[in-house]
């Protein structure tokens, strides 16, 4: 059994433990929680550094046009359409599990505290994660699109039955909309699979048989389309903030960490699979990203209950994702994908905050609190880094991909990619208004609320997963290198593949 | 000799299947409504037996056909009565615009 | 490598820093106030060494030349675009390492007075500290992003210390409102590093600076606007500068950044990070130089904030005020400095430079000093001192030094610097523009005597507090001497000697330009004295006299207001709530809509199911008949007409159905149905 | 003939097996209390299920080729025998508050569900008019019986009514559309009558004809309005094989007179049958939402998958027949868990609206998961077989082109996700403060246990291993 297999098994092995326990067991329930998740951190981790360690030999980006497929297991599997079990990582991927294995890991720590139905909580949660790993590991599309709706579905349940405020409805929506991202997903897979007429699902196979242009032409963006949805890309993202709202701590840590970003992972498999289609699209989807940065944040500077905005700020951030990638621009696509990484990290931070904060003050308006940092100092200071992450202070890892992508799409050489470009690149500013003015109101000032004097600061258990993130966030800020050099390697055959196409578009 | 022809069987199968779907809609009572559905059955049967004696006359299924068609009409009909009665025993009326406890 | 210790070494200038900001903030903070102090103190002794040392090196042994002795590709955008971190070391960058670790380590000293028994002691510490390191690695910058980098943590350490007391309402707004500020004009500087990214395809100073990228930049024409490449881009980093300079119409965080402890003010707002916005010019001089339109805007905008912001000092009344207003003037001098200097006659940069430094002297001076006072009188306020020589004779004699030289009185430093401004852009024929620096010398006089005779003179306004008023501690009142010798002295030193870009003709004072200056000086201080020295009335009546300008003026233009109106109520209110309530209305609204048009039709197609059979029985048949029509076409190649006529049949009795549905009245066929 | 008889060998051993049933309830003096007819049906088909693996079910003609077993018809029989074991065991005659089966009539009850089963044989093997049209009325017949079984009940009886009248016109409608056909072709044998169709008018009427009687079987919109009624009549059971087995049946008479004897209409036929896919699942999705009566909504969440389904039959290929097939036996499966759950809880406490499942994941948490993973399986979210199966389904059709259809598909399957949601929701997101009566644990019966047991287990596993499609594959190739 693989590496890749083992990682995506362990999460499934433990919701049958956690099945087979009895209810009382909360803490036994929690202890193989965690232990699944550290082991498959651990594994992560072991899968980081020996594909960095594998890649370290070999020629960087530009040079290298073979597909950096790694630790491959592939077996035949299901029927005569030719879908296998093809697991297979690149330096992205290999990134995403990363990012997974972290963020479930200290949402397990953040839920330490759960009480109500433990044993169901944990059930589905890891059944999620299962899923997302699958996700990051499959090369099949079939493997890759059943992975992708075994980590979107336990959401309803995860958030419709744990969260709060309108959850059922928040739930519905949240699922539904999704959903209907992944029947647009469906058309895409199922049409490239007979247009490329190779009898197989494997990225790669599809992507060297040529699709025909007028294809791509229609399919490219109802594929994009499919997964911006699950990415947050206007004006299909009215679930995230609702959904976010309402889902438990570790479940909006876990959704805004790491399931938005299957989208934009989708959709750079999307542009891999069709560069022509990427290029006639890519300034449709940039100027509809440019709406996602800017509009998020202009309407993260109007909310008052920390969950939407921060949902928001998802919004905004992820619509950066979706951006770099729609300047299909190599400089600003290795921005995406480390925005990706540094998004997952620090929403997930700001939600396991927000929760715990959420546990102390009962409230998640910022207008009812105020002078916290009197009373939390730790959880303010992780705030903090959080809020200076996501307004791309340098040092911390939001910068790398703001800069990369801001760089990288003023390269496009044409001015309405410029324009574009500044007013992507404006939303710094109204970013910065957002993140202070929330991170000022609720840790400044006198303490509003005297009831809260009596509060106390984050536990141990507590101080784990935020620890772990900051951290995290911080080393990613400032040695940016391994990643660039994961994801530029991994970008490689996206770019070489959009270069011929570019030559075949030409008169 | 002037005596029917094939489109004289055909036509008057039709007319049969015509007032039997007529019948179909039209008939509150739901015996009658079992009659108009025996007049669509036979209307075919009919309609086997015609091409069977004027176009294949070597081909036995025309002919035995509506032998099938008349045995199952019978259990048709048989398990519609039965069925009719049990109905009847609830409501006292046999009228298939009143019964309309399902719907929706 | 130069084979100079310290030189090769120097990274581990900001490198202490950041150790003791670790350190400090996570390790020794709970141990209690005297090791955090200790510890930040140390690392920064460490730094101002290694600083001292490498400067020594450099101008004994490398003087003039650009040395990169350590660098290291830190984000690689492209194989062609590297974004490199590492020490530049030339004139500048060495000049402002000795300013910023010496004063740094001067004010830490400071501060372990200043700040004893507040509880939030280490804190302080460690976000000194983390200033320091930020600054330090902006002031060794090697590379334009590398600048960004270290200019955006500059930024946030400004905020953290203004923000210091962060229970108090107006620190919290003034560290946010600086920070946003700033922020927005560091878009422009981000916008000029994209530009630069693109058109000249690298980032590193030496790279952009050489006069073949500058030439380069200056053929490209940008394919809109008609403009090159060169003077846009270095606008648009002015626009960074300028910010960060605080620069009209972005000073505005400025005065209210005084919500800070003092010795956040002498270090952060008056000696070093304000300083950044010139050091970004000047570091970037030759792209500035080669541009008429971008050294242009940089006189001018230095020009209008020196005189705007002198007007406003004199209004103020908050000692702090008053000194935040002349750091903006002082400022401005500078900027307008760069702003005359040109490839030809490059004196500006140099006295540009000069400035710079004795300014961080004294201004340090002046802050420490006003920080001594309002320790001794815990106020601000001016009109509530009075007399205080009697009580701080240390803090008096070295405020009197710092004010002399700000005033530009021979022979403190700021003289020197300041005539050589002026001389600068009599050199390169703005005459305009020395005359307004003139003038702005003497309003400079003026206000600066005025806080001196109101705070030191005058009478005790406030007796209870006058009472209690005590000299400060040994740590505060030896690091104010220690910083009065420069500011006394400074001048001295040959300055163009070691600063300069191209070839400085080595001249002495020009007395046709220093005499003029001195005397308004002297002027400014004669007014002063008058007005100011004994408590009376006659600045009232001249403010009653001229009550309109005067209230303007006091209130500083109203530019809060207008940004305050702009911010608060357009952007907010008319930009940012009506997207909200589109989001939630109607980009959701359409989503719900989806949902809920299925959820209706579902609730209109559900009355089909009638419950009598004959209308099922009615469908069937309809069913069959419109199948039979859908399929001939298919093969008549009829079109689909009928097929639709067919489609419109069934919607049709759709329609009819439902309409029998809502009249209540569902039997099919009704009117032939008899029996 | 003996040999002939050895073919139809499977079908004789049902017939044995009815009568058996029959005759035990007969026989036996005191009032039985129907577990041995159960288990006797129970075991008798599993044997049958076990016997056609070692050659009931040969492929070979008999019967002067009326009569052929093809891979394909084999794996419908035992689909049927399947959906009839899980069907006899559903109705075990535990303590029940009502009866959802009459089981004081168990026997008959089991002997016409036998006889319907025989019927289903006889249709998936026919190859020859008259042989198919008895073996249609066989399975019709005995199931309005059923239908109509507990007699007590006016809705029993109406759905019965509403079923036997409308079953009687659509056999009406089928056999004036065969007659036609007669008239064209002059032969009874399906594949004689397919090489002499050509295209006129009145092959034209009688493709509206016959697919009328066909869409009758399959519940395809415009000819389901029966189905929500009938279902919600019938006893549970009953209900559940009229979905499933009733359904599989359907789709194996559209192999056999649409698709096998209009080949000569091929782009006609799948054009009618993409619009009727479309109309079918649109209606039954749209329905379903406002549903909250369980049986009245799987009754249209069975229509919603009929149209599922009707993709799949416009591949005329072995890709179309393995999707269908392949989708039918996890149609089966996931539908009878569903079936199942209801049946439990409507035994035990007579309440079938799902409204009364409020908390149902709490005081019965095992009902309830099966009851979950039966709806995710329908709504076809993986890893239940559900999702590979409209996988396939939507390939037949993307491999013919029709990519929009697909596209309906997906966003309907999107849509039937909302409805199947709404049921989760009640079991398991709402708490039980909105003042309804929860449902007290329940106590299940093995028989049950086992039903649920099988289903989900199916629904997991041939979803996942590879050998069930493959099965599909190989069958199709080879044809019906």
């Amino acid at each position: 059994m693989g590496l890749l297999t083992t990682i995506i098994l362990i999460p499934l092995l433990a919701v049958f433990v956690i099945v087979l326990l009895p209810d009382r067991q909360k803490q036994a329930i929690k202890w193989v929680a965690l232990a699944a998740t550290g082991i498959d951190l651990g594994l992560s981790i072991y899968l980081l550094v020996d594909y960095l360690h594998l890649i370290s030999g070999l020629p960087g980006s530009g040079t290298s046009t073979a597909l950096s497929l790694q630790y491959v297991e592939r077996h035949v599997w299901l029927g005569r359409l030719g879908i296998e079990y093809f697991l297979g990582v690149d330096g992205i991927s290999v990134l995403m599990i990363f990012l997974t294995a972290v963020v479930i890991f200290c949402g397990v720590c953040a839920s330490w505290k759960h009480e109500y139905r433990t044993k169901e909580f944990f059930a589905f949660l890891l059944l999620l994660v299962t899923g997302v790993f699958g996700v990051f590991a499959a090369h099949d599309l079939f493997l890759f699109f059943l992975f992708y709706e075994v980590a979107v579905l336990p959401m309803y349940v995860l958030i419709g039955l744990w969260g709060t405020g309108p959850k059922e409805y928040s739930a519905m929506k949240l699922t539904l909309m999704l959903m209907g991202g992944s029947a647009l997903i469906v058309v895409g897979i199922l049409v490239l699979y007979f247009q490329a007429g190779v009898g197989s699902f494997s990225m790669s196979a599809i992507a060297q048989a040529k699709i025909p242009a007028s294809t791509q032409a229609w399919l490219f963006p109802i594929m994009f389309f499919g997964f911006g949805t699950l990415g947050g890309l206007w004006p299909f993202h009215t679930w995230s903030p609702d959904g976010h709202a309402s889902a438990p701590t570790a479940v909006s840590m876990l959704h805004a960490g790491v399931l938005m970003k299957l989208g934009g992972y989708g959709c750079l498999k999307t542009i891999y699979l069709m560069p022509e289609g990427a290029l006639m699209w890519g300034t449709f989807f940039m100027v509809l990203t440019t709406v996602n940065i800017f509009y998020g944040a202009l309407v993260a500077i109007q909310k008052t209950d920390l969950k939407y905005i921060t949902a928001y700020s998802s919004v905004s951030h992820c619509g950066l994702v979706l951006f770099g990638l729609g300047t299909l621009n190599a400089t600003a696509m290795q921005g995406a994908v480390v925005q990706m990484f540094a998004h997952g990290l620090m929403t997930a931070l700001f939600f396991a905050l927000i929760g715990m904060i959420y546990g102390r003050t009962h409230t998640r308006y910022i207008t009812e609190m105020g002078g916290l940092f009197k009373v939390m100092p730790f959880l303010g200071v992780a705030y903090m880094v959080g809020g200076f992450a996501g307004l791309g202070l340098p040092g911390l890892a939001g910068f790398i991909a703001e800069v990369q992508v801001f760089i990288g799409a003023f390269a496009l050489n044409s001015i309405g990619h410029r324009l574009l470009t500044i007013l992507v690149a404006a939303s710094v500013v109204t970013t910065a208004v957002y993140i202070l003015r929330f991170l000022t109101r609720m840790f400044y000032g006198p303490l509003q609320n005297p009831e809260h004097a009596k509060l106390t600061d984050a536990t141990f258990v507590e101080r784990v997963p935020l620890t772990i993130l900051v951290f995290l966030l911080a080393f990613a800020g400032m040695f940016p290198g391994w990643m660039i050099r994961l994801i530029e390697y991994s970008l490689a055959p996206v770019m070489a593949n959009l270069e011929q196409a570019r030559r075949a578009m030409l008169p | 000799m002037n005596g029917p022809t094939l489109e004289h069987y055909l036509v008057f199968s039709a007319l049969l299947f015509c007032i039997g779907l007529y019948g179909m809609l039209t008939r509150r009572n739901l015996i009658a409504m079992l009659m108009s559905v025996e007049l669509v059955l036979n209307a075919a049967a009919l309609n086997f037996v015609a091409f069977h004696h004027f176009l294949f006359p070597g081909d036995s299924g025309g002919a035995v056909f509506p032998i099938f068609i008349i045995a199952v009409a019978a259990a048709e009909a048989a398990v519609a009565l039965a069925i009719f009665i049990a109905l009847f025993r609830h409501q006292q009326h046999l009228d298939v615009q009143q019964s309309d406890s399902l719907k929706g | 490598m130069t084979g100079h210790w310290f030189i090769d070494h120097l990274w581990l200038v900001p490198l202490f820093p950041f150790l003791g900001f670790l350190l400090v903030g996570l390790v020794i903070r709970p141990l209690g106030d005297r090791p955090s102090s200790t510890v930040a103190i140390l690392a920064m002794v460490a730094s101002a060494v290694v600083g001292w040392g490498a400067a020594f090196q450099y101008f004994t042994h490398h003087a003039g030349e650009t040395l990169v002795p350590w660098q290291y590709e830190w984000l690689r955008f492209s194989p062609t675009l590297v974004g490199n971190m590492g020490v530049l070391v030339d004139d500048i960058s060495m000049l402002l390492v000795l300013v910023v670790t010496t004063i740094s380590l001067l004010i830490h000293v400071y501060s372990q007075g200043y700040m004893r028994g507040d509880p939030g002691y280490p804190r302080f510490f460690s976000f000194l500290n983390l200033f320091t390191f930020s600054m330090l690695g902006l002031v060794l910058a090697c590379s334009v992003l590398q600048m960004f980098i270290f200019w955006e943590l500059v930024g946030v350490s400004s905020f953290l210390l203004i923000g210091f007391y962060w229970a108090k309402p107006s620190a919290v707004s003034a560290c946010k409102k600086a920070f946003i500020v700033t922020r927005f004009a560091d878009l422009g500087f981000l916008l000029g590093l994209l530009m630069l990214s693109y058109y000249a395809k690298g980032l590193d100073f030496t790279f952009l600076t050489s006069p073949e990228t500058v030439a380069k930049l200056a053929r490209t024409t940008l394919p809109f606007l008609g403009v090159s490449a060169l003077p846009l881009s270095a606008i648009l980093i002015f626009c960074g500068a300028a910010g960060k300079s605080a620069m009209f119409p972005l000073h505005i965080w400025l005065p209210d950044a005084m919500e800070g402890p003092t010795p956040v003010s002498a270090l952060i707002h008056a000696a070093t990070m304000v300083v950044a916005g010139v050091y970004l010019v000047a570091r970037m001089f030759p792209m500035f130089a080669a541009s008429e339109p971008a050294i242009l805007t940089v006189m001018s905008i230095g020009a209008f904030t020196a005189l705007f912001a002198a007007v406003i000092a004199v209004t103020q009344f908050d000692i702090k005020r008053v000194l935040a207003y002349s750091t903006l003037s002082q400022l401005g001098y500078m900027m307008l400095a760069l702003g005359v200097a040109t490839l030809d006659k490059p004196l500006g940069f140099t006295a540009s430079m000069f400035h710079l430094t004795t300014h961080a002297c004294f201004k340090a001076l002046l802050f420490l000093g006003a920080g001594s006072v309002i320790h001794a009188v815990h106020t601000n306020d001016m009109r509530e001192m009075g007399g205080l020589r009697r009580k701080l004779p240390i803090t008096h004699a070295t405020f009197l030094i710092a004010c002399l030289a700000i005033a530009g009185v021979p022979p403190f430093s700021g003289f020197f610097s300041k005539d050589e401004i002026l001389a600068a852009a009599v050199e390169n024929g703005h005459y305009f523009v020395f005359a307004l620096a003139l003038g702005v010398a003497g309003l400079t006089a003026f206000y600066m005597f005025r806080l001196y005779f109101m705070t030191f003179w005058s009478e005790p306004q406030d007796h209870e507090k006058y009472h209690h008023a005590h000299e400060s501690p040994w740590s505060m009142t030896s690091v104010l001497i220690v910083l009065a010798v420069p500011t006394a002295l400074l001048g001295l030193v040959p300055f163009g000697h070691y600063v300069h870009r191209g070839e400085l003709e080595h001249h002495g004072i020009n007395w046709l330009i220093a005499g003029p200056a001195i005397l308004v000086g002297l002027a400014g201080i004669a007014v002063a004295f008058m007005l100011y020295f004994r408590p009376n009335g006659l600045p009232d009546r001249i403010a009653f006299a001229f009550s309109g300008i005067y209230r303007v003026i006091r209130d500083k233009f109203y530019i809060d207001e207008l940004y305050l109106f702009v911010t608060h109520h357009v952007i907010f209110r008319y930009v940012s709530a009506p997207f909200n309530w589109f989001d939630r209305h109607c980009v959701d609204g359409l989503m719900d809509l989806t949902a809920q048009s299925a959820l209706l039709s579902g609730r209109s197609l559900r009355r089909t199911v009638t419950g009598h059979l004959q209308t099922y029985l009615l469908w069937a048949w309809l069913g069959s008949a419109v199948l039979a029509l859908v399929v001939w076409q298919m093969q008549a190649a009829l079109g689909w007409a009928l097929t639709f006529v067919g489609l419109g049949i069934i919607a049709g009795i759709f329609a009819w159905q439902w309409v029998l549905q809502l009249l209540n009245r569902s039997e099919p066929l009704k009117r032939i149905e008899k029996d | 003939m003996l040999e002939q008889l050895a073919t139809i060998s499977n079908e004789l051993l049902l017939t044995l097996l009815a009568f058996t049933v029959f005759s035990i309830s007969l026989v036996s003096l005191k009032k039985t209390d129907g577990k041995a007819e159960v288990l006797v049906t129970a075991g008798g088909l599993l044997a049958l299920l076990v016997l056609s693996f070692a050659g009931t079910m040969p492929h070979r003609a008999a019967f002067g080729d009326a009569y052929v077993t093809g891979p394909v018809a084999a794996i419908f029989k035992r689909l049927f025998l399947a959906a009839g074991i899980l069907m006899a065991l559903l109705s075990w005659p535990g303590k029940r508050k009502t009866d959802v089966a009459p089981f004081h009539h168990l026997g008959e009850y089991l002997g016409l569900l036998l006889l319907s089963i025989i019927g289903m044989c006889f249709l998936v093997s026919a190859m020859e008019l008259a042989l198919l049209y008895v073996g249609l009325e066989l399975v019709t017949i005995p199931l309005i019986l059923l239908v109509a079984i507990n007699r007590h009940e006016l809705r029993s009886a109406e759905a019965g009514m509403k079923y036997v009248l409308f079953s009687a016109m659509s056999s009406g409608l089928l056999l004036y559309g065969l007659s036609l056909v007669y008239g064209m072709a002059g032969t009874l044998s399906l594949a004689g009558i397919a090489a002499k169709l050509t295209w006129t008018p009145l092959t034209v009427m009688a493709l509206a004809l016959v697919m009328g009687g066909v869409g009758f079987k399959i519940s395809a919109v415009p000819f389901h309005l029966w189905t929500p009624d009938t279902y919600e009549g019938a006893p549970v059971p009953v209900t559940a094989f009229l979905s499933v087995a009733s359904k599989a049946a359907g789709f194996a008479l559209f192999y056999k007179v649409v698709a096998g004897l209009f080949a000569v209409l091929g782009p006609s036929v799948v054009v009618m049958v993409s619009i009727l896919a479309t109309l079918t699942m649109t209606f039954g999705n749209l329905v379903a939402l406002q549903q909250t009566n369980l049986k009245r909504f799987l009754a249209f969440s069975s229509i919603a998958q009929a149209g599922f389904l009707m993709i799949g039959l416009v591949h005329g290929g072995p890709l179309g027949l393995t999707s269908v097939v392949f989708y039918l036996a996890v149609y089966l499966f996931s539908n009878l868990a569903a079936f199942g759950v209801v049946t439990v809880v409507s035994a035990a406490t007579g309440k079938e609206d799902m409204r009364d499942y409020l908390g149902l994941s709490e005081s019965n948490p095992k009902l309830a998961l099966v009851m979950m993973l039966a709806m995710f399986s329908l709504a076809g979210i993986p890893p239940l077989a559900g999702f590979l199966g409209k996988f396939y389904l939507f390939a037949a059709a993307a491999e013919k082109g029709m990519y929009w259809l697909v596209f309906v598909g997906a966003v309907n399957a999107t849509i039937s996700l909302y409805y199947y949601l709404i049921v989760i929701k009640w079991m398991y997101l709402l708490k039980a403060a909105e003042g309804r009566q929860r449902i007290e644990p329940i106590e299940v019966s093995w028989a049950s246990w086992v039903v649920l047991g099988v289903s989900t287990v199916a629904m997991i596993v041939i979803g996942i291993l590879p050998q069930f499609i493959h099965w599909a594959e190989v069958a199709a190739s080879s044809g019906f």
